[in-house]
């Protein structure tokens, strides 16, 4: 860890790394560093084999604030590149050449913030509509100029007559709620993918700025909807960490299990859907006889079915009963029953193994190059799995392991995803079993939070992988900035190289194997 | 774009036969095929309702078509976003009247949690775009309070209730 | 006229008809429908003529295979959002119209004409197993021409369509 | 290839097992309007106000504004209270909560210094209009009372 | 042969008048009832109960549809091919209705024998291909379009093993007449005899009908709708009732050829027939509920490399061991 | 049965076999596309097989010659249709179009 500081004071003329307390702000080392030598340091992060894990602005009035925040996969070494940038006019250099996740986050950047980015191929908006008069994310109103406005909504199909263009989306039944692809066709054969984004954009950062800590916490479960509780979980322990809030054991159990509960409803329903993506849809209808059973249980405590809101900064909004116990167990107990079935139906089928094999491979490079996340991360075989590698909460207590796929294709994500719900079924009974007595809310939570001056990352796995919660706090009761660096964003990054020269069918079938969650995607 | 879905008339046929007009309502009211239209969170939900343990099929209302032109109810799911907002409204053109629209959620009802005070992307409820007939509201609801909303909306139709009414307080 | 007559003055037109769509219409899956109609309408003919089974076949041949064949030529030739059209000159509709003249006069002297040079068919079906009796006695050397001419045929469409690919 | 093949079509027939085992297995459906589910007792429906267990006339709820306050999406639009002769705090008599836009995150209920906020079970509720659902906790609370 | 018919056409007039009506009614109530049934067995399947509010077991549910979609609102849109978005529709039931008047039900219940019944049903069936092929063209809509391209090849690569498949039996009955099959059929059922060939033909008739796993002209996920996405109302009912009809046709000839059509012991003949056919049919739904899709070059290799040579094989020996 | 029925007339039949002929020819000869000079060649085709089967059961009743014939035409209908298309693909994939007056090399 301390090596990379080294290395890059060695490589780079006047880089000054500094070593941060890890425990304290969620990375190893910062380092500030100007345009002209962001991109020898990219580069050597590139050697390194680092990934590009976020970019993210942050506007603080006087000076505009880009992060890059680099990471490897195996052994954290997360280091925070910061460039500061005028406000009057931003621009900075694009690194969309070096690393393919930027072309992506710098676009995002562009349109909330109005930096430009030299170099970049393609600097058109992504997620807003046309209608917009201000930066979204700029403190102060700082209006969009009205060159920049063309910029808005620019891929218009159609408009060449030798070109033929699907439209996947925004209501279509494979894309699982409102994102467009547009694709270029030859045929029934994909020559370009191009994702529309923002049909769902819900404005989460910026409500993130505009209420407390705590009138947040409702919207951690609504961005990923079929994860909240992984959502509920990255939030609560980021704020925690920033306020130093201890946890009662208790606590930490049954978040696990909520959280390990979570993760196989949504996994369920990612099988289900998968599978009516690939046209059968009993599977679906299967699974989510399973889920309604994860759902009572969940219901018994949070009083939800879907969104949950249910961590607390310090612990947890009321304890778990005896039913909620005996229901966990009943329902673990089932759900070991039902792989067979799952097996039967769906694994072996020649049909389905055909359908998803060789499909969307994604090779360890490419994996690094787009940041891409969770399973299918893991499907290209880099054992990726932040619950031990970057283990929080009580994960490194618990036994599990970390499947990984061979080839990298759309049954290896399918074959992972069903491993992991094993694994979470494993955690939830060791964690039951070690379930400790006591309270289940710390003691000394004050009712209006105001963290420290300061910045902190948390990071959690969530079923679709790496969940990033960047915040800055400038100690008054709201944060200044709240970035979400959320897994389907990145994995659908990829898309577009995963589907060139794919056919339809496959299309919809890499799509559906990335995992989507388009509110996360939309924030 | 507020107004554009309001001017649309229910009523295909002007002058009404009283009794074949019943038949038709009666027959409109079972068999409510819903356009495949999921938006945000509540979609699962909905999803949740076309499954097994709550089968909305029991009512006839199972056939999701993924064409708006063979459907007759729209569920909006969820949060409607400006960018959203002109494919929502010409899906609803779309489809052949008589069709009815369903706001499920609070999101779709009036923009749910996400409205504030200088939000720039949400439309505050589905209603501004193309009328509605049901609203369902939760956040989101429980699959059986779109099974109500689906049984308010039959009742509008027909104008009678076949089902027992179920009161929780 | 007798019903027969009306229903085979029905099947001629729906021929004619057919056919000059197929000639003439501008867009190609016009004339690939009107070769259809021709198609049905020679069938509703080869019936007139006592042959069934020739008006079965023609109807899986050229409606079944042929004309399918055609249509998944102009979709895959003309790339999809490209309806290929068909330049009708003026030259062209002309000369149409000079053929179809022609035709009609000497249609109306046949109609005319049709009592003074009757001969009459005879209402015997060819059967199908005579049919089979025919070409495996008497025409076997045509018949497995044929059947070589399309095995070789099916072979080189493959060879060209693979060979291009190659190619592009 | 063979074996290939074989595989193949003994994984169709499997699958085909599954499902016509389902076929004739009991259904797992509750026809809700005629069947109804045990609703969890933690449901979180929209806010009720509490009966004062001293005085069944009055609820608990003072009217101090804390959840107005703590509400993320400000779906506590007004809460009036008055005090009574006699009585040494206020006692709401306008509740008025838009559930339309609530986020069923039981903010309101937590903070609530003198437990007046509970969760009802309503869990079925669908109108035909969107002001259906603009709630007078008071009024609901008498209601309910009365039935 | 004209003659032939026009005199047996004023002769029976009564009992053709009869026959279509009969065929017609059939054809509206059979598929109805599938639909029903469509919609039970799936329910069922899935652990859910389907259709039952309305009337028993939900059995009115099919009348309710077909009524509400008869009131639904008659719409064109502006864009498509007006004939051939018009005629589609209407062409797709004549294949449909031809098949049923040479399918016997019954030893005396078949509305005419043709002395070359298959070779009717099989050079009418190529008309539905038609009329997807102007369905998916006149609706001026990319899904559509890749949805009729898609049915095309599909049909192409798969009225081959379904004929391959058909003609050993064919060669067994020494008959193409549909009757003559079925009377061969007296003591011993085709299918004994010719268990490739039925698989084949079965595996075929699903894909001409385009059904799960090879509803590719349609497949949801992919085509929205398919060649039907354009079309609404009354008109895409046509379709519908015109696919399940389909279903029934593809099973009642398997019945025919393979099963002994009304052949059976103690029930009437009709009995045996419908018993036959429905339950290829609920096979038929049954693969639907249990498969995903296959993909449009697996189809095509399945048909081409898989059943095509398959059927020439089982052709081949077939012939030879009928000349020893 | 008497010959002064419509479709009792030979010549009819052999006046659409003429028609077809003659617009068979005239396609080829007008038609820009190779796609709708292939239609026009089954319209030849057909008046052929029309004058085969018609002159058959009017001339030589008792054998099955000419529909003999006509099968085989059919079936060299199929092969052409199959190898036309298998050209017509060949020369887009080439040329980037149909048009038969255009294409100026034939090398393939």
């Amino acid at each position: 860890m301390s090596g990379i500081a080294e290395e890059i004071k060695a490589s780079v003329m006047g880089a000054e790394p500094v070593e941060v307390s890890y425990p304290e702000k969620g990375y190893h080392c910062a380092l500030e560093t100007s345009p002209d030598k962001l991109p020898d340091i990219v580069r050597l992060f590139d050697e390194k084999r680092f990934y590009l894990e976020c970019l993210l602005c942050t506007d603080y009035t006087d000076y505009l604030e880009l992060v890059y925040l680099f990471n490897t996969h195996l052994s954290p070494c997360r280091v925070k590149v910061t460039l500061k940038v005028d406000p009057q006019q931003p621009v900075a250099p694009s690194m969309s050449s070096i690393y393919a996740s930027a072309y992506w986050y710098e676009r995002e950047i562009h349109e909330f913030y109005g930096v430009l980015f030299t170099g970049h191929p393609n600097m058109t908006y992504l997620f807003l509509h046309n209608d917009i008069h201000d930066y979204p994310l700029r403190k102060g109103k700082v209006p969009v100029p009205p060159e920049d406005k063309e910029r808005l909504d620019s891929f218009k199909p159609g408009e060449q007559e030798d070109t033929f263009f699907i439209n996947l989306g925004p209501q279509h039944p494979s894309t699982h709620g409102v994102l467009r692809v547009v694709l270029k066709m030859d045929g029934e054969y994909i020559e370009q993918a191009e994702p529309v984004l923002g049909y769902l954009h819900r404005m989460h950062e910026k409500m993130a700025e505009n209420r407390s800590y705590q009138q947040f916490l409702p919207n951690t479960g609504r961005m990923d909807y079929l994860g909240p509780m992984s959502f509920n979980l990255g939030y609560v322990l980021a704020v925690e960490r920033l306020c130093a809030i201890s946890v009662p054991d208790r606590a930490i159990f049954v978040r696990i299990i909520a959280t390990e509960l979570n993760r196989i409803c949504s996994h369920l329903l990612w099988v289900g859907a998968y599978l009516a993506d690939l046209g059968a849809l009993t599977p679906f209808l299967f699974v989510f006889d399973d889920r309604e059973q994860i759902q009572d249980v969940l219901e018994g405590i949070t009083g939800s079915r879907l969104t949950y809101c249910y961590f607390r900064f310090g612990g947890l909004y009321n304890d778990v009963d005896d039913q909620f116990i005996a229901g966990t167990k009943a329902f673990v107990k089932r759900m070991w029953g039902r792989f067979s079935l799952y097996e039967k139906l769906v694994t072996g089928n020649v049909i389905f193994v055909n359908r998803t094999k060789g499909i969307g491979t994604i090779t360890g490079e490419q994996a690094r190059k787009y940041g891409v996340a969770g399973p299918v991360l893991r499907s290209a075989g880099i054992a990726c799995d932040l619950r031990k590698v970057e283990s929080y909460s009580a994960y490194n207590e618990m036994e599990f392991n970390i499947p990984v796929g061979e080839h990298g294709d759309a049954l290896d994500t399918y074959k992972i995803r069903i491993a992991e719900m094993e694994n979470s079924l494993r955690i939830i009974e060791q964690a039951l079993a070690k379930l400790p007595g006591g309270p289940f809310m710390a003691e000394k939570v004050p009712k209006k939070l105001k963290p420290p001056r300061g910045d902190i990352y948390q990071v959690v796995e969530t079923p679709r992988g790496e969940l990033g919660i960047y915040i800055v706090s400038d100690e008054s009761d709201r944060p200044l900035r709240m970035k979400w660096r959320v897994p389907s964003f990145s994995n659908l990054m990829i898309f577009p190289e995963l589907a060139r020269g794919m056919l339809l069918a496959d299309a919809v079938a890499i799509l559906g194997s990335l995992d989507l969650v388009i509110p996360e995607i939309d924030r | 774009m507020g107004e554009r879905g309001f001017h649309l008339e229910k009523e295909i046929i002007p002058v009404k036969f009283a009794m074949v007009e019943k038949v038709l309502d009666l027959a409109r009211a079972n068999s409510l095929w819903p356009v495949t239209f999921g938006l945000a969170c509540c979609a699962i939900e909905m999803m949740s309702t076309s499954m097994s343990r709550f089968d909305i099929d029991r009512f006839g209302a199972g056939v999701f078509r993924a064409s708006p032109r063979q459907a007759d109810f729209m569920i909006v799911t969820g949060t409607v976003t400006k960018k959203m907002a002109p494919v929502l409204t010409t899906l609803y053109e779309q489809m052949p009247s008589p069709k009815w629209v369903i706001a499920m959620g609070n999101c779709a009802i009036s923009g749910g949690p996400f409205v504030f005070e200088g939000q720039y992307n949400i439309v505050e409820g589905v209603d501004l775009l193309v009328p509605v007939d049901v609203y369902v509201p939760g956040c989101p609801p429980r699959p059986e309070a779109l099974l109500e909303g689906l049984l308010k909306l039959e009742e509008k139709i027909t104008g009678t209730r076949r089902f027992p009414r179920v009161e929780s307080a | 006229m007798t019903p027969g007559e009306w229903i085979f003055i029905g099947v001629i037109t729906a021929t004619m008809a057919g056919t000059l769509a197929a000639v003439l219409s501008g867009s190609l899956i016009y004339a690939m429908f009107g070769l259809v109609t021709a198609m049905f309408g020679m069938a509703g003919i080869y019936i007139y003529l006592n042959a069934p089974f020739l008006a079965m076949m023609q109807i899986l041949i050229y409606v079944g295979a042929i004309s399918i064949l055609i249509a998944f030529a102009i979709m895959l030739a003309g790339p999809m959002y490209r309806r290929p059209k068909e330049w009708t000159t003026l030259a062209k509709f002309a000369a149409a119209l000079a053929v179809a003249l022609v035709s009609l006069l000497l249609l109306l002297k046949v109609v005319i004409g049709a009592t003074h040079n009757a001969s009459e068919a005879k209402p015997l079906v060819v059967t199908t197993q005579e049919l089979g009796r025919i070409f495996l006695d008497r025409l076997t050397l045509p018949f497995e021409l044929v059947s070589l001419l399309i095995v070789v045929s099916i072979i080189g469409a493959i060879m060209l369509a693979l060979f291009s690919k190659g190619e592009k | 290839m063979i074996y290939g093949f074989i595989k193949g079509t003994a994984s169709l027939i499997a699958g085909l097992g599954v499902t016509i085992r389902a076929f004739f297995q009991p259904v797992v459906t509750s026809q809700y309007p005629r069947e109804l589910l045990t609703i969890s007792p933690r449901f979180r429906g929209h806010t009720r106000l509490l009966v004062d267990p001293e005085n069944p006339e009055k609820n608990k709820c003072t009217a101090c504004g804390i959840c107005v306050k703590s509400c993320p999406s400000g779906s506590i639009k007004k809460v009036e209270g008055e005090k009574k002769e006699g009585e040494k705090k206020k006692t709401a008599t306008e509740y008025l909560l838009d559930f339309t836009t609530c986020s069923q995150c039981g903010i309101c209920v937590e903070v609530c210094p003198f437990d007046a906020l509970d969760f009802s079970h309503a869990y079925n509720s669908a109108g035909y209009k969107r002001e259906d659902f603009h709630y007078d906790l008071v009024k609901e609370l008498m209601r309910n009372r009365v039935q | 042969m004209v003659n032939e018919l026009l005199n047996m056409a004023s002769s029976d007039a009564g009992k053709m008048v009869l026959g279509l009506i009969g065929v017609l009614v059939f054809v509206v109530v059979n598929a109805l009832l599938l639909t029903w049934a469509e919609r039970k067995v799936a329910g069922h399947m899935q652990r859910r109960i389907g259709p039952k509010e309305v009337g028993p077991f939900g059995l009115i549910q099919p009348i309710a549809d077909a009524i509400k979609l008869l009131g639904k609102e008659i719409l064109t849109p502006a864009k498509v091919d007006k004939p051939l978005y018009y005629l589609a529709p209407v062409l797709i039931f004549v294949p449909v209705l031809v098949s049923f008047i040479v399918i016997p039900f019954d030893a005396s219940l078949q509305v005419t024998d043709i002395n070359v019944g298959i070779l009717v049903i099989l050079a009418f069936s190529s008309i539905s291909v038609l009329s997807i092929l102007m369905a998916g063209w006149g609706s001026e809509n990319k899904y559509s379009l890749i949805g009729a391209v898609r049915s095309v090849a599909q049909n192409i690569a798969y009225e081959i093993p379904l004929l391959l498949a058909l003609l050993p039996v064919i060669m067994l009955a020494n008959s193409l007449s549909l009757k003559e099959i079925v009377e061969k059929q007296e003591g011993l059922w085709f299918v004994v005899i010719q268990p490739l060939a039925f698989i084949i033909y079965f595996i075929a008739s699903v894909a001409e009908t385009n059904r799960t796993p090879f509803d590719l002209p349609e497949a949801e996920s992919e085509l929205v709708a398919g060649y039907h996405t354009e079309y609404s109302g009354m008109r895409f009912a046509l379709f519908f009732l015109a696919e399940y009809t389909n279903i029934f046709i593809v099973s009642a000839i398997a019945a025919t050829f393979f099963l002994g059509g009304y052949q059976g012991p103690l029930l009437p003949g009709i009995v045996w027939f419908l018993l036959k056919s429905y339950f290829l049919v609920f096979v038929i739904m049954w693969l639907r509920w249990t498969y995903p899709r296959v993909r449009f070059d697996q189809l095509l290799n399945f048909a081409w490399k898989g059943l095509i040579p398959l059927a020439f094989v089982n052709l081949i020996i077939t012939g030879g061991l009928l000349k020893i | 049965m008497t010959g002064n029925l419509l479709y009792n007339n030979l010549q009819l039949y052999l006046f659409i076999a003429l028609f077809l002929l003659g617009c068979g020819l005239l396609g080829v000869i007008y038609r820009r596309t190779l796609i709708g000079m292939l239609i026009s060649m089954e319209l030849i085709m057909n008046g052929a097989g029309l004058n085969l089967v018609a002159l058959n059961s009017f001339s030589a009743q008792g054998n099955a010659y000419g529909i003999a014939f006509t099968l085989f035409i059919m079936g060299i209908a199929a092969a052409e249709a199959a190898i036309a298309l298998g050209i017509i693909i060949a020369v887009f994939r080439r040329f980037g179009h149909i048009e038969g007056g255009e294409i100026k090399e034939m090398k393939g």
